[in-house]
C-alpha cells in the first residue's frame, strides 16, 4: 500500500475538476486538486478535518469561486462563479452545515429559488404534487408543512436531499450527510443513494466514516492538507488502508483500559422526569447510577430525550420532578428544583461536554483564550474576586492547548477561526482539565476525524482511569461499544435497556433501539 | 468583525489613526461641495470650524465639556451593546437621574460639606439613572418586552414626569428651572481647579476627569472582568450563556443597570457641573447621540472617548460657526455631523479595504 | 348613548388618521427588517420625503411631480444606506442613524437656502393638496345611530393617504406571504445562506426589498406634508420614524400585528388629546402630562402583559459573507 | 472689579477685564433665540422682526445667535458678552436663572430678558401681560362662536403658556358665561414646537366636540392647527405675531405680542446710551400686547364685534376689568 496515485476512474465523467486552487487568506484550502467522477457512480471523498473536501465541493457548486481551474460538466467546460450555475448544470449540494430556514415550512424551503411562478400558492401546489412523487420513489417521507427548525435533524437532512432532487439533480454533493444521523438512518439515505445511482443521478459524499465508504461508494478520493493524495476503487481497497492515507500513519484501533474498582456511586439520579413546554413527556421516571471509574455510553436514536437528560444533569435545564444526588459533594439528594445550575456544579466536580459545539460550547467571536474559560470564568486561578487577568486566562488556555494538541497554537485567534476538531478538541480540554468527578459528554467525536476522535478515545478513558464517573451520549454504536463500561439504552424518554459493555453487541442495542423506533412509527 | 483578524497585522497608526483621518477628510470634502453649492468658502467655514472647537480661550474647554456628557451616554450604549441589547434609553435614564442630583443638591448641598455631596450626588445620579434602566432590563428579562420599543416609550414618559416635576414641583416660580443650587454643591470648574490654563467662564469641570475615569472602568469591566465576561457571553450567544451557567435574565438586567446608571453621570457633569439647578429637557438629545457616539466609537470605550470628542468639537466648532459666519445656517454643522457618520463610521469598508490591501500590497513587495 | 358613538367614532378616525405615516412607514420598514436590514432611518427619509414633496410641490405646482421627487428621494437614501449595509457591510445602525443626522440637517439647509423661512417651505395652497374624500351618501346616513357616525368618521372623510396606508398592509402581507418575492425575502433575513446557495442573489433581494421601504416612506412623507399639513415644519416627522420601527417590533415583524401596533399608538393619541380637559374622577383638572405619558404607558403595559417575546429575523444587521 | 457679593470672586476678577478689552472691539447689540429658531413664525420671529427694524432704521447691524439648546445658553451669553454685544437680549421663558448667573458675573454687561425677569442691576426684564391680549382674543372667540365652545391648544405645559390659556379662557366667559373652554397641550419636550400633525389632530379632535374657534399658542405647531381650521371650515387665532395673512376667511385674529417692539426699543435705548436696568411689564396699555385688526380678517370681524372688543380693551387698561392669571 503505498501513497502513490491510483489512476482516476475510467469515463464517462459526470464530473472532472482540473487543477482547482482555492486560498483563502493565508490557507491554502485547495492545492491543484484533479478529480473525476464517473457518471452514475456513488464517489467518497475523505480526508481530515480542514483537509480542503467542503471547499472543493463548494467550488463545484459555485458557491465558491476558484482561484484558477476548470470545472468540466459532462464533458462540457462550465462557468462556475456562482449557485445559479450549479443549478443550472444539474448539480446539487447537501451542505456540511444545513442551509434550511427554519421558520419556514419543509415546503417553501424546498420551493426556495425553484418557483414555478410568481404567485407562491401556485408554486406550492404544483410543487406539492410533484413532490410527493419524489417522496414516494425514494421513500423520504417529510412533513411538508412544519417549521424546518421544529423538525428532527435526520428529517431536516431528508428536506436537504428533497431540495437537491427537486430540482433534477443529475450531481448530488452530500457533505457529511451522516454526521447527525443515526446508524439506521444512515442506511435509509444510503438506499436512496443506491437508488439515485440506478435513476443515473452521480453522487459525490463526504464522510469520516470509513464503514460507510466502504458500504456505499464505488470510487474513493482522499484528501489531505488540500491536496488530493490518493484515488481508490472501493472495491480495492480497506478502511486500515484509507485511514493510514487519510493521516498519514497508522492509526491505532484498539482502546486499553484500566481495570477499576467501580463501586462507589458518584451521581445517582431517581425517578427523574421532564415535561416540556408544549406538555409532552420527554422523560418519564429516569432511574440510574453512575460510578467512579467508568464510563456509561448511553445509546438510542436521537430525540429520545438523551439531549433533555444531558441538559438537565449538566444545570442548564430543570427537569418536572426527581431526585439527583451528586454524592461526591457530601450533601443530602437534590430535588430537580434545587439541583444547581452549571456554574455551581462546574465548581464542585460535574462538567459537561456539549453535543452543539458551535452553538453552545464556544463563542465564535471570543478569542480561542476566552472560549477556554466558558463556565471557568469564575474560577480564582484566573484572577481576582472581581477581575480576570490575561495573563492567567492566556496561560490556562496553552496549557490546554499543550495536553490536547489544539491547533493553531495561537490562544488569541478567533473562535470560529479553529477548524470544527480543533474547536471540539478545546471543549473537550477545557471540561477535562479540572478533573472532574462527574463527566457529562454529548457526541463527542461528531463532524471530527479519524486522528482526532483517536485522541478524544485516549483522552475520555484516561480520565475514567483516573476516577471519573462519565456519561457518554452518542448515537454512534461504535463509539458507545468501544467507550463504554456499561451501556443504557433510550427508548421513548425511557431507560429501556442496560447491558455490560463487553457484553454488548450491535445486534441487541440495535434491536432494543429499533423496537423504540417501531414503536415511534 | 472577520476583518479583526487582517487588522491585526497592520500597524495601529494605520488603522486607527490614517484611515479614520482619511474618512473625515472625505466627509469635509463632502461637506465642502455643499459650502460651495451654497456659495461660501469651505476653507473659511473649516478655519472657523475648527478655530471655534480648538482655541484654548474657550473653544477647546467647550469642546471637552461637550465631550464629557457624550462620553457618558455613548459608554451607556457601549455597555448595553455588549450584553447584546440596543439602549435607545439614555435620554430617559440622564433626565431621571438629572432630578436625582438635583434633588441631593437642593435638599443636602446647603448643609454637607462638599465633598460628601460630590459622593452622595454621584450615587444618586447612579441610582436614578440606573433605577431608570433596570425597568426596561427587567420587562426583556421577564417579560420579553422589547428594549428598543420599551426605552423609546420610557423616554416618553420621563419627559411627561419631569414636565411634570418641573411644572408643579421644582420649578422656581415662573421659570421651568429649579431654584440653583448652594455655591458649595456645585462641581468645581476647570478654571478653578487648574487657574493656570485659563478656562473662565467655561462650563468644563471636573467631571471630564471623571468620565475619563469612568470610560477606563468600562474598559476594565467589559474587558477585563468577570461580570463583563459573563456580559459579552450573553450578548454574543444565550445559548453558550445558559450552557456556562449564566443567567441571561439576570445579566441582561445588571447591565441595563449598568448602562442606565452610565447615562445619568452625564447629569453630574451638566446639572451638578455645568449648570448648578436643575432646568427643562437639559439633555436635549445628548443621550440619544450617545447612540451614534458608542457605535463610531466600534463599542470600544476609548473609542467612545474619541468620538465623543470629535462630536464635542463640531457642536462647538458649529455654534462658533454661528457668530462668525452668519450666512451659513446653523443647521449646516448637523448636515457635516451625518455626513462624518456615515464617512467614518457606516462607510468604513469603503475606505478601509483598498488602503488596507494597498498597504499589504507594499509591504509584501 | 349616540353621543358615546359618535365620540368613539371621533376618537377612532383621528385614531386612523394619526395612525396613516406610522402605517406607511412600518410596512416599509417591516419589508426592509424581513430581508435582513436593521432601518433606523425611516425617521430620516419619512423627513426627507416630507420635504421634498412640500418644495417640489411649491416650486414646481405639481402634485405628481411632488410626489414623485418625495418617494425618489426617499428611495435615493434608501439605496444610500443599502449601499453602506449591503455593499459595504457597515453597521446598519450607524448608517440609519447618520441618515437621520443627515436628514434632520439637510432639510433645514436646503429649506432656508431655497424659501428663506427657516426651514419652513411656504403653505401649499389647497389645490396642491391631498384634501378629505367624503364618501357618497354621508349626509344620508348622518342621521342614522351607530352607523351614521361610523360611516362619517371612521370610513369616510379621510385623505387618500390613509386608503393607501391600509392598502399597503394588505399589499405587504400579499407580497410577503402569497408571492415568491416575500417567499425569497423572509428567507433572506432567516439565513441568506441558504438563499445563496438557492441561486439567488442575497443582495439583489436586499435591495429590493429596501427600494420597496423608500416607497413606503416617501408616500408617508407626502402624507404628512402635503395631505395631513399644507407645508413642511423644520423636524415635523416628530420621532414617527421611531414609533414606527417599535410598532414593527412590537408586532413581531408580521404586517397586521405592526398595523395594529400603529393603530393603538395612533388610538392612544387620539385619546389623550381628547380626554384632555374632560372632568373626571371628580377632579377639577388633571395634569395634561399624564394623558401626555397616557400612550407611551400603556404600550409598555400592552407589551409587558400580553404581547410577550420578539424573536428578530435571524440575519438582521448582518452583513452577508460567505463563511461558516 | 467685580461686586463683592459675587460668590465666585476670583475666578470673576480675573475674567472681567478681559471681557471688557474685547468688548471694545466688536460692539453692537445682540439677540438670542431659543430653540424655535428666529423662523418660528410667532414668538422668536417677532423678536427678529424687532431686530430687523433696528438694522432698517438706523443703519447699525446686530449680533445673533440660535440655540440648539437650552444647556448652551451660559455660555453663548458669555460669548456675546466678550465679543461686545450690548445689550443682549434673551429670548424664552427658559432663559431666566442662566442669564441670573451671567449677569452677576458680568455686572458691565447690559442685558434684556423677554418673558421672565431677573432681578439683577444689568437686567431688563421684558413681560407681558399675555393674559390681557387673550383675554381680548378670547372674547373675540366667544363672539364668533356659535357653538358656545372654543378650544385653546398651547405647546407645553409651561407659566407663560398658562398665562394665554387662562386670559383666552376669562374672556371667552366675560362674553359667554357658559361659554366652554377646551384646553390642550401638545407635548412634553421642545418637539412640542414644531409637531403640526399633532396639533392638527388636537385642532380636529375638539371640533369634533364642538369646538369652532380655536387658539393656538404653540409655535410652529400652530400651522397645523390653522390648516385644520381652514379644511374644517372653522376659525382659528394666531399667536405673537401677526399671523392674520396665513389664512384669510379663517383666522379670526391673531394675539400679537409686540416682542419686536421691546426688541427695538432695547436695541434703540442701548444706542442712545440710556440703558435702563428693571422690570417692565407690557400689556393693552402700553401696546405689549393686542388683537390684530387688518384687512385679512375684516370679512370675519364685524363692527360691532369690534366695538365691544376695544370697549373690553378700554376696560382693561381703565381696571375695570380685572384678570387674574398667575402662570401657576
Ligand atoms: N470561508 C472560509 N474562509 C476562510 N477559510 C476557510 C473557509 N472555508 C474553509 N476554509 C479553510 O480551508 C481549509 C479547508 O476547509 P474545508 O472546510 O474544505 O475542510 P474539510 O476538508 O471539509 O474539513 P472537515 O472534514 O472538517 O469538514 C481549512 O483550513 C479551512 O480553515
Ligand atoms: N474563516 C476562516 N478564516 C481563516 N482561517 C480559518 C477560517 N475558518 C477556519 N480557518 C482555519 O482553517 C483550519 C481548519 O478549519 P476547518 O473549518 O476546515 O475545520 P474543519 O475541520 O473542516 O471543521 P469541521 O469538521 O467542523 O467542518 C483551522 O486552522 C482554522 O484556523
Ligand atoms: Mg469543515
Ligand atoms: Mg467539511
Amino acid at each position: 500500500m503505498s501513497d502513490s496515485h491510483d489512476a482516476q476512474p475510467a469515463g464517462p465523467y459526470a464530473v472532472e475538476l482540473k487543477r482547482i486552487n482555492k486560498r483563502f487568506g493565508a490557507v491554502w484550502a485547495n492545492k491543484d486538486i484533479d478529480l473525476s467522477v464517473p457518471k452514475a457512480t456513488i464517489h467518497g471523498i475523505i480526508g481530515e478535518n480542514g483537509a480542503g473536501k467542503s471547499t472543493l465541493m463548494s467550488v463545484l457548486y459555485g458557491f465558491y469561486e476558484a482561484d484558477s481551474g476548470d470545472v468540466v460538466i459532462d464533458g462540457e467546460k462550465v462557468k462556475m462563479t456562482n449557485s445559479t450555475h450549479a443549478i443550472a448544470h444539474g448539480v446539487g449540494m447537501v451542505h456540511q452545515h444545513f442551509m434550511l430556514v427554519e421558520t419556514l415550512s419543509a415546503l417553501e424551503n424546498i420551493l426556495l429559488g425553484a418557483e414555478s411562478s410568481w404567485s407562491l400558492d401556485a408554486s406550492k401546489a404544483k410543487a406539492r404534487q410533484k413532490l410527493e412523487a419524489i417522496s414516494q420513489k425514494f421513500g423520504l417521507e417529510v412533513p411538508l408543512d412544519e417549521p424546518v427548525g421544529e423538525l428532527a435533524v435526520g428529517v431536516q437532512q431528508r428536506v436537504e436531499i428533497l431540495k437537491a432532487l427537486y430540482r433534477q439533480a443529475k450531481i448530488l454533493i452530500l457533505d457529511e450527510p451522516t454526521g447527525v444521523l443515526t446508524p439506521q438512518e444512515a442506511d435509509q439515505l444510503f438506499d436512496v443513494l443506491r437508488d439515485l445511482r440506478t435513476q443515473g443521478v452521480t453522487v459525490l459524499i463526504i464522510t469520516h466514516k470509513l464503514r460507510e465508504i466502504m458500504d456505499v461508494t464505488d470510487n474513493v478520493s482522499v484528501m489531505r492538507g488540500g491536496k488530493m493524495v490518493a484515488h481508490r476503487k472501493t472495491a480495492n481497497t480497506n478502511a486500515e488502508e484509507l485511514a493510514e492515507l487519510m493521516v498519514g500513519r497508522p492509526v491505532a484501533k484498539d482502546l486499553p483500559k484500566g481495570n477499576l474498582d467501580q463501586s462507589q456511586v458518584y451521581l445517582s439520579v431517581r425517578d427523574l422526569s421532564y415535561t416540556d413546554g408544549k406538555g409532552i413527556k420527554r422523560l418519564k421516571s429516569i432511574s440510574f447510577d453512575l460510578h467512579a471509574g467508568e464510563i456509561v455510553g448511553l445509546a438510542g436514536v436521537s430525540g429520545n430525550g438523551q439531549t433533555e437528560l444531558l441538559k438537565i444533569l449538566s444545570g442548564e435545564m430543570r427537569g418536572t420532578s426527581g431526585m439527583i444526588d451528586f454524592v461526591a459533594d457530601g450533601k443530602p439528594a437534590y430535588t430537580c428544583q434545587t439541583w444547581p445550575n452549571p456554574k455551581q456544579l462546574r465548581a464542585v466536580g460535574v462538567a459537561h461536554i456539549p453535543e452543539d459545539r458551535i452553538g453552545q460550547g464556544l463563542l465564535k467571536n471570543f478569542t480561542m483564550q476566552e472560549s477556554a474559560i466558558l463556565g471557568y470564568h469564575h474560577d480564582a486561578s484566573l484572577g481576582s474576586k472581581f477581575s480576570l487577568m490575561v495573563k492567567k486566562v492566556r496561560d490556562s488556555a496553552l496549557a490546554l492547548i499543550k495536553a490536547f494538541d489544539v491547533r493553531p497554537n495561537l490562544p488569541e485567534i478567533r473562535s470560529a477561526n479553529m477548524s470544527g476538531g480543533n474547536q471540539q478538541k478545546l471543549i473537550i480540554a477545557r471540561e477535562m482539565a479540572r478533573q472532574p468527578k462527574v463527566l457529562l459528554v454529548g457526541q463527542p467525536t461528531r463532524g471530527v476525524d479519524i486522528g482526532a476522535i483517536e485522541l478524544i478515545y485516549k483522552e475520555l478513558v484516561k480520565a475514567r482511569d483516573a476516577g471519573a464517573a462519565i456519561l457518554v451520549v452518542s448515537v454512534e454504536l461504535d463509539e458507545v461499544l468501544t467507550l463504554s463500561d456499561r451501556i443504557l439504552v433510550m427508548n421513548q424518554g425511557q431507560i429501556t435497556g442496560e447491558l455490560k459493555g463487553d457484553e454488548a453487541d450491535p445486534r441487541t442495542i440495535g434491536m432494543l433501539m429499533a423496537s423504540s423506533e417501531a414503536m415511534k412509527g | 468583525m472577520s476583518d479583526k483578524k487582517n487588522s491585526q497585522a497592520l500597524p495601529i497608526w494605520l488603522t486607527g489613526f490614517a484611515i479614520p483621518v482619511v474618512q473625515l477628510v472625505l466627509a469635509f470634502g463632502l461637506a465642502s461641495l455643499l459650502v460651495l453649492s451654497i456659495g461660501q468658502s469651505p476653507l473659511e467655514v473649516l478655519s472657523v470650524l475648527f478655530r471655534g472647537a480648538f482655541n484654548f480661550d474657550t473653544g477647546l474647554p467647550f469642546t471637552l465639556f461637550n465631550a464629557t456628557s457624550l462620553i457618558f451616554t455613548g459608554l451607556a450604549v457601549l455597555v448595553a451593546f455588549h450584553a447584546g441589547l440596543f439602549n435607545i434609553g439614555g435620554e430617559g435614564q440622564a433626565y431621571f437621574a438629572g432630578l436625582g442630583v438635583a434633588l441631593v443638591c437642593l435638599w443636602l448641598g446647603p448643609y454637607l460639606p462638599a465633598p460628601l455631596v460630590f459622593l452622595v450626588a454621584i450615587v444618586a445620579a447612579l441610582i436614578f439613572g440606573g433605577f431608570y434602566g433596570f425597568i426596561p432590563g427587567l420587562l426583556q428579562a421577564k417579560r420579553g418586552a422589547h428594549v428598543v420599543v420599551t426605552t423609546i416609550m420610557l423616554n416618553y414618559i420621563m419627559f411627561a414626569f419631569m414636565d411634570f416635576v418641573m411644572r408643579f414641583w421644582l420649578g422656581k416660580g415662573e421659570s421651568t428651572d429649579s431654584e440653583n443650587f448652594a455655591e458649595s454643591s456645585i462641581l468645581p470648574r476647570l478654571s478653578e481647579m487648574l487657574p493656570f490654563l485659563g478656562f473662565d467662564d467655561t462650563p468644563l469641570n471636573f467631571a471630564f476627569f471623571f468620565a475619563l475615569v469612568t470610560a477606563a472602568f468600562v474598559w476594565w469591566l467589559i474587558w477585563r472582568s468577570r461580570l463583563g465576561y459573563e456580559i459579552r457571553v450573553v450578548g454574543q450567544n444565550p445559548q453558550a450563556a445558559g450552557y456556562a451557567g449564566i443567567s441571561v435574565s439576570r445579566t441582561i438586567i445588571i447591565s441595563m443597570m449598568i448602562s442606565g446608571a452610565l447615562a445619568g453621570l452625564m447629569a453630574v457633569n451638566m446639572v451638578y457641573g455645568a449648570q448648578g439647578r436643575l432646568s427643562l429637557s437639559f439633555t436635549s438629545g445628548i443621550g440619544f447621540m450617545g447612540i451614534a457616539v458608542a457605535l463610531m466609537g466600534r463599542n470600544h470605550p476609548v473609542g467612545v472617548v474619541l468620538a465623543a470628542l470629535l462630536f464635542g468639537a463640531l457642536a462647538q466648532g458649529g455654534s462658533e460657526m454661528q457668530f462668525d459666519l452668519p450666512d451659513i445656517s446653523p443647521e449646516f454643522n448637523v448636515v457635516i455631523q451625518g455626513l462624518i457618520i456615515f464617512f467614518v463610521a457606516a462607510l468604513d469598508g469603503l475606505i478601509r479595504k483598498p488602503i488596507e490591501t494597498l498597504y499589504q500590497k507594499k509591504g509584501s513587495a | 348613548m349616540n353621543d358615546l358613538i359618535v365620540t368613539i367614532a371621533n376618537v377612532t378616525g383621528s385614531g386612523l388618521r394619526q395612525a396613516v405615516p406610522l402605517i406607511l412607514v412600518a410596512m416599509g420598514g417591516l419589508m426592509a427588517e424581513r430581508s435582513g436590514t436593521v432601518d433606523i432611518g425611516l425617521e430620516g427619509k419619512l423627513l426627507l420625503s416630507a420635504f421634498a414633496g412640500a418644495a417640489v410641490a411649491s416650486l414646481s405646482g405639481s402634485v405628481s411631480l411632488a410626489v414623485l421627487a418625495a418617494v425618489l428621494t426617499s428611495v435615493v437614501f434608501s439605496m444610500l444606506h443599502g449601499f453602506a449595509t449591503i455593499s459595504q457591510k457597515g453597521d446598519h445602525v450607524v448608517s440609519g442613524l447618520a441618515i437621520n443626522v443627515l436628514a434632520s440637517g439637510l432639510t433645514l439647509v436646503l429649506g432656508q437656502a431655497w424659501f428663506q423661512k427657516g426651514g419652513q417651505t411656504p403653505l401649499l395652497p389647497d389645490e396642491l393638496r391631498f384634501k378629505p374624500i367624503v364618501f357618497p351618501g354621508v349626509e344620508a346616513v348622518r342621521g342614522v345611530p351607530v352607523i351614521g357616525p361610523i360611516y362619517e368618521k371612521i370610513i369616510s372623510g379621510h385623505h387618500v393617504f390613509t386608503y393607501v396606508a391600509i392598502a399597503s398592509v394588505f399589499l405587504t402581507a400579499f407580497l410577503l406571504y402569497r408571492t415568491r418575492l416575500g417567499l425569497r425575502i423572509r428567507a433572506v433575513g432567516e439565513e441568506p445562506n441558504a438563499v445563496d446557495t438557492a441561486g439567488l442573489s442575497v443582495i439583489g433581494l436586499r435591495y429590493l426589498a429596501l427600494v420597496f421601504t423608500g416607497v413606503m416612506c416617501g408616500l408617508a412623507g407626502v402624507a404628512l406634508s402635503m395631505a395631513q399639513n399644507g407645508g413642511f415644519v423644520r423636524e415635523m416627522s416628530a420621532n414617527m420614524g421611531y414609533m414606527a420601527l417599535a410598532a414593527v417590533i412590537f408586532g413581531k415583524w408580521r404586517p397586521w400585528p405592526a398595523f395594529w401596533a400603529c393603530f393603538l399608538f395612533g388610538l392612544l393619541g387620539a385619546l389623550s388629546g381628547s380626554l384632555q380637559g374632560v372632568p373626571m374622577f371628580g377632579l377639577p383638572e388633571i395634569p395634561s402630562q399624564i394623558f401626555n405619558a397616557l400612550p407611551y404607558v400603556l404600550t409598555i403595559v400592552l407589551l409587558a402583559s400580553f404581547v410577550g417575546k420578539a424573536v428578530a429575523p435571524k440575519a438582521i444587521g448582518r452583513p452577508y459573507v460567505k463563511e461558516r | 472689579a467685580c461686586g463683592d457679593k459675587a460668590p465666585k470672586k476670583d475666578a470673576a476678577a480675573t475674567d472681567a477685564p478681559k471681557t471688557e478689552a474685547k468688548a471694545d472691539a466688536a460692539g453692537g447689540p445682540a439677540i438670542i433665540f431659543d430653540a424655535g429658531g428666529k423662523f418660528d413664525k410667532s414668538f422668536n420671529e417677532s423678536g427678529y422682526n424687532g431686530a430687523e427694524m433696528f438694522k432698517k432704521e438706523t443703519g447699525k447691524s446686530y449680533l445673533d445667535f440660535e440655540l440648539k439648546n437650552p444647556a448652551e445658553l451660559e455660555g453663548v451669553l458669555r460669548k456675546m458678552a466678550q465679543r461686545g454685544g450690548n445689550p443682549i437680549v434673551t429670548m424664552g421663558f427658559n432663559s431666566g436663572e442662566a442669564l441670573n448667573k451671567v449677569a452677576a458675573e458680568l455686572p458691565k454687561s447690559n442685558f434684556v430678558i423677554i418673558d421672565s425677569e431677573v432681578k439683577q442691576p444689568n437686567v431688563k426684564s421684558v413681560q407681558f401681560r399675555e393674559e390681557e391680549g387673550s383675554f381680548l382674543v378670547g372674547a373675540l372667540a366667544a363672539m364668533a362662536s356659535k357653538s358656545g365652545k372654543v378650544g385653546f391648544i398651547g405647546g407645553m405645559d409651561i407659566p407663560v403658556i398658562r398665562k394665554f390659556s387662562c386670559g383666552f379662557e376669562q374672556g371667552a366667559k366675560h362674553i359667554n358665561a357658559k361659554a366652554e373652554v377646551i384646553k390642550n397641550t401638545v407635548g412634553t419636550t421642545g418637539d412640542a414646537w414644531n409637531n403640526p400633525t399633532k396639533g392638527g389632530e388636537l385642532a380636529k379632535a375638539q371640533f369634533d366636540r364642538g369646538v369652532d374657534v380655536v387658539f393656538a399658542a404653540a409655535g410652529g405647531t400652530g400651522n397645523g392647527v390653522y390648516q385644520a381650521a381652514k379644511d374644517g371650515k372653522k376659525y382659528a387665532i394666531g399667536v405673537d405675531s401677526n399671523q392674520n395673512y396665513l389664512f384669510p376667511g379663517t383666522m379670526l385674529t391673531s394675539m400679537v405680542k409686540r416682542v419686536d417692539n421691546a426688541v427695538l426699543a432695547a436695541f434703540k435705548e442701548s444706542a442712545a446710551g440710556s440703558f435702563k436696568a428693571g422690570s417692565v411689564s407690557m400689556g393693552l396699555a402700553e401696546d405689549g400686547v393686542d388683537w390684530a385688526d387688518d384687512e385679512h380678517n375684516k370679512a370675519l370681524v364685524n363692527d360691532e364685534m369690534r366695538i365691544k372688543v376695544n370697549a373690553i380693551k378700554k376696560d382693561i387698561i381703565d381696571g375695570k376689568i380685572k384678570i387674574t392669571c398667575d402662570g401657576k
